[in-house]
């Protein structure tokens, strides 16, 4: 590591600093950088494209699904599918995906069903389960909480060698939060194999980025850990997935963290709660909207030849099927006994429940079984009895 | 005079007492032209401006510190916390400096500041969004912590609140923003902070309760009246911190049966200092266990099954039939 | 066999923990080659070295939320803070996380980490450096709460809480680590985690206590069986969440009277819980209401005045022939 | 405010950042850089020089009497007063000083009593009532909280129109808090007006700043909040007088804040209770201690002819006249009712005594009578008796 005790020389110096850079590759006409383009395997770019398309597809039903009152508030992840995806591509079954909240595409693409994510958004916990052998943490409400998560998993490689990266994402809002500073930092210092990848979608909420910070961009926080920073298009799914491969490699070669910021934009309300009439105007969003991440990788795949025009119908086609049909299960699985089982609240705090908590699951349970007695007995139904 | 919901007499104490004071100032994330994700903040940058109106950068503890900094300059910052499961982020510039600046500093510097914050389950929100861990505020020496339970007395209490030259916790019960209406006074009132009130004569048994169990409560205190022809106290505590025994007392000591009704964890939760101070003072008296309906220890689950969780009607009333027939 | 004090021991434990398991890890500010502030970590990075005994930066919440990532890792992070009172920067990670990580992930990722701390009054410390604030976390559900009171039960605890699959908040009276020594025993030994111990039978009254406070309180019966010829009880709770109230209630069913003492502020504190617990269950038993020797309700004073804060055997002993002559 | 909308044109380019500065102007051998010595009043100068001379002065003192058993665990302040003073030196009676707990030249400058800082350290809470008047909060102990504090008093002075500055003081090791990050982020956001100071003297307690950071140095952090940031020699009191001066002009210009690390060393302990020999080496130590600030500050004001040797000398004996004065009256004032009294505890936590809280000064009051009672009855002094 650097000495820190070096005494620069008098009088008035200029300190020499890293630069970061700023990165795009297929522009919003899907105009390509020829120079630029990565090399990537047909059957790769296919998958990533699904995921894309099924996690916008999901994304848009659940709104519908919403607007019907069959799902509580979420947030949107249309328009962050290039962000996502274009990075978790590069994670392998050792490697751990730590998403904050918009990375739908990345974890379908992880393993996560559908069925998981409607049941997260409907107030399951089974939501949060990640499936059996998958390196994933769940969503991450408290923001920017889960950066230090990814740090000490990696952090946990490094002190074990193991040769594994962690991805972790975050928004431009999350930036200001103390935790992202010192999840940076602690990486850095350990040169923990982790990517920081930042889905700077300009708002947080309603607070445009000019209000959350003065800096130009978020990239240069980098240079504040000594660590290397880019900012890419973050629609363009060729350039994220070059920056976060080469940060990858980097991180595999031990030599620590770096900063990804990708610029985008929520075309979509913040969560189905908002109204963001309230803060943007239209032409702004019109703007970006036009930018978005499928359309111009669809042109590209069709250009490259990877796919025809048909079989992206038929692709669509095939994936609204599946969601119909996940979004049926999911219904069903609700009613369920397991799922819908109050007590299960008691059931999985502890390794072993403590004996007043499971004092308190008896007095629920005792509190349940009379309430349906004497719903019962006065021909009210149990349902509504306890929907209080 | 009007009728009013309760987010809608919050907002318009927050007007009055930014009207009547300049140096009331209002920060938060999200609380500018958004006007709050609860819009509890409606109108209030579009009258005052962003000076008195600050749309803050996402950072909790920025908020709670850059506020202590602000009321020690000698302004009045009102800050909203967007949940109160987010103030945790915050909890070191409260306990180490909001409630201690006075104390350590023998009265020189003081720190006049309010943390407002939506607090509570039952609207079917996210992860981390229904949270009640008001008494860990109550357990924080220099903090005081106020918590309405309509309309009328939120509009009195914040003002209260935003008066008050010490730090106060003003945590709003938000199941109950847009539930009911009251009426409320054209002119505009205080309440003492410190202050319970019985919101329901009774004799034969006590129910505490505040903030949004409170209506669980009453609801509760009328069907024992209806059905069982028993006639229940209600108190509403209103502030939690520093509380008001004497009340609690008096009432139990009529009484002799005590139910305390709260939505956060019932460990070394607010029904246990009740049930202590009524131990203190009126050990006597009691008839019967005092009974504690209260969340579980357990995280508030996910909204699907937030309501088997929270205090309702149906488990005050049968804590208070055990209590009545101990 | 050796006699040690209780340093050595949370030391010996940690050595021991580190020998039979190299996913512990011990992590924090001056833990490394300092050997932490309180010389705790003696020899661990002499022994063990830079890959399990990290020097980290200057930052609660990094250390408590890269600790929970390499606890999901596998890893058995042990962290210190280095005094309790700035634990609060770490709090939203232990409560939106370490907290809550299986509860949500219906047991599939879990967070086997433990916290320590050492808390309390008594050495002369500066501001910040003697808060007890052990109720916040015995109020969070999803974690437990350690509190030994010597250096066997030091040892013995701490090596349950390394083991324990769930978060364990482990706290260090430091106003014992070297007060006396014990004899502890060559063997590793692990203690309940849960369950309390009667330190002194008695059949007059039960006091109940934790921690540094346990010592005042064996003076205090001690004092009431020379003086007064009264035979306490002496409990010693040693985890204060999830509480043994079934030992505490058995022998306050017998006692009928009960005393209460900690550290920490009063209001919601430990205290009120064991009040609660006991009104619960054993009313009927109650000859006197149970007194509550605590810390007051204010923030430790400084140092010159530490000592009227803490309860101290003089009020042990006022508090139970308050009680005893009820 | 900038547009944070510009989307940069493809392929790969560098972003353009701004540059931070390293100054020197006295070195350690007392050497000067004629072209950048500031102009400074010799009145200025001989303020600046008394306060540090003080400063170090009482701390050696302090340093005795704790080992004698009359004093608390201290922090020293030693070798950190030309950042103290050459930064404090600046501000006026509506500025604010917002210390972090080695700025014992610059809180004697600002008016705090010597009675005040031995008070504080020996355990009175009146030694943290900054004094009538004075525009200063106390001694932080919990690291970094306070430059939130100083952040929002720049707030505060923005939102009200004042034309004043805050200036703050921060460690190395407090540059890991997310507290630092926070603060500094609002301050930029809001262009509040407050300087922040970095005590970079390469420790955290025992951890040196290799294993606190990766970035070269503290002052590049200031490129991740778009604000100045520059790295001075912090035993040179010209250095750190030139750049905060132009800090404190840039924020009362409206300027917003800058972000100043002084390069220092702490030649003593953490505190008395700290043992430096665990984790630094003699050499090190004996390398910096010659950097201190001091004696090259008093050469050069030989040198300038502002002082002679003689005048320094009378100085020193001066200053040491008054501070044994100071610790003969602080010990009768710790023996005094006042501050001797326990049931003060109660009495300045709120503005009104709560009725609970009274009754816990009534039961501590009675108690506190009744031991003294019975210890009188028994013969033991009521001294002893308390002191358990
Ligand atoms: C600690 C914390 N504070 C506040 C919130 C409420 N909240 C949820 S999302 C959000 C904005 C997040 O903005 P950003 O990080 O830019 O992510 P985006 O939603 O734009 O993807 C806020 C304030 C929260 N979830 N956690
Ligand atoms: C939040 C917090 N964590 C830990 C401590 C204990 N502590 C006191 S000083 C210190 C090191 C501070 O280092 P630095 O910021 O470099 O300041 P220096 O003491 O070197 O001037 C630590 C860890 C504290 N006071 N506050
Ligand atoms: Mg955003
Ligand atoms: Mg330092």
């Amino acid at each position: 590591m650097q000495t820190h005790l070096t005494v620069h020389p008098m009088p008035r110096t200029k300190i020499d600093l890293p630069h970061i850079e700023y990165l795009s590759i297929l522009d919003e006409d899907a105009k390509l950088d020829k120079a630029l383009e990565p090399k990537i395997a047909p059957e790769t770019l296919k998958t990533m494209y699904k995921y894309m398309l099924l996690a916008r597809r999901t994304d848009e039903r659940m709104l519908l699904m919403q607007r019907q009152g069959r799902m509580g508030t979420f947030p949107q992840s249309s328009g962050h599918e290039a962000i996502s995806m274009g990075s978790a591509i590069h994670l392998g079954k050792t490697d751990w995906h730590v998403p904050a909240y918009r990375e739908l595409a990345g974890l379908l693409f992880r393993g996560w069903s559908i069925e998981t994510t409607l049941l997260y958004w409907n107030g399951f916990e089974e939501g949060a389960m990640p499936p059996e052998g998958v390196n994933d943490l769940p969503v991450c409400v408290p923001i920017a909480s889960q950066l230090l998560h990814a740090a000490g998993l990696g952090m946990a490689m490094k002190l074990r060698n193991d040769n594994s990266v962690v991805m972790t994402y975050f928004g431009d809002g999350a930036s200001s939060e103390g935790d992202t500073h010192e999840a940076m930092n602690f990486a850095s210092v350990y040169q923990a194999p982790v990517v920081f990848v930042c889905l700077n979608n300009q708002y947080a909420i309603s607070v445009p980025i000019s209000k959350q910070m003065r800096n130009e961009t978020i990239a240069q926080r980098a240079i504040a850990y000594g660590m290397p920073g880019i900012r890419v298009d973050g629609n363009d799914v060729l350039a994220v997935y070059v920056a976060t491969e080469e940060a990858v490699a980097r991180a595999k070669r031990g030599e620590g963290p770096t900063l990804i910021e990708g610029l985008t934009y929520r075309f979509t309300p913040h969560t189905t709660a908002d109204d963001p009439k309230r803060y943007r105007s239209d032409d702004e969003c019109a703007l970006w909207t036009k930018r978005e991440p499928l359309a111009r990788f669809s042109k590209y795949l069709i250009a490259k030849g990877v796919y025809t025009e048909k079989q992206l119908q038929e692709l669509e086609a095939e994936l609204d099927a599946t969601i119909k049909s996940s979004i049926v299960r999911v219904e069903e699985m609700a009613q369920s006994e397991e799922l819908a089982n109050p007590l299960s609240m008691f059931d999985y705090l502890y390794n072993d429940i403590p004996p007043y908590l499971n004092e308190q699951r008896e007095e629920l349970k005792n509190h349940l079984e009379q309430v349906e007695k004497a719903k019962n007995n006065s021909g009210v139904s149990p349902q509504k009895a306890n929907a209080h | 005079m009007a009728q009013m919901n309760m987010a809608k007499a919050i907002n318009l104490a927050l007007f009055e007492a930014m009207e009547r004071d300049d140096k009331v100032i209002v920060m938060g994330e999200d609380v500018g032209p958004d006007e709050g994700v609860f819009r509890i903040t409606e109108g209030l940058f579009h009258k005052f401006g962003d000076k008195r109106v600050l749309d803050t950068p996402l950072a909790e503890s920025g908020i709670m510190g850059t506020a202590i900094g602000m009321a020690i300059y000698g302004l009045r910052p009102v800050c909203e916390m967007q949940f109160s499961g987010f103030d945790y982020y915050a909890f070191h510039q409260l306990e180490c400096h909001a409630s201690r600046f006075r104390n350590r500093t023998r009265g020189r510097v003081t720190v006049p500041v309010v943390m407002r914050a939506p607090y509570g389950g039952g609207i079917r929100a996210l992860e981390h969004h229904s949270e009640s861990r008001e008494a860990i505020y109550a357990h924080t020496p220099g903090l005081k912590v106020v918590i309405p339970s309509g309309p009328r007395n939120a509009r009195a209490l914040l003002h209260s609140a935003i008066q008050d030259p010490d730090p106060v916790i003003y945590y709003e019960p938000k199941a109950i923003y847009r539930l009911f209406k009251e009426e409320v006074p054209e002119a505009m009132e205080t309440l003492p902070i410190g202050a319970a009130q019985v919101v329901r004569k009774g004799k034969d048994i006590t129910l505490i309760s505040y903030g949004a169990s409170l209506r669980a409560t009453l609801e509760a205190a009328e069907m024992l009246e209806e059905e069982d022809g028993v006639h229940a106290e209600v108190i509403d505590l209103l502030t939690i911190a520093p509380m008001d025994a004497t009340l609690i007392i008096e009432s139990v000591k009529k009484t002799g049966r005590a139910v305390v009704v709260h939505e956060g964890p019932r460990t070394c939760g607010l029904g246990a200092e009740v049930v202590a101070r009524i131990n203190e003072a009126a050990l006597l008296y009691l008839e019967a266990p005092i009974k504690r309906v209260t969340g579980f220890d357990v995280p508030i689950p996910y909204f699907s099954k937030e309501r088997f969780f929270l205090p309702d009607p149906e488990r005050v009333l049968a804590a208070s039939r055990e209590t009545l027939s101990f």
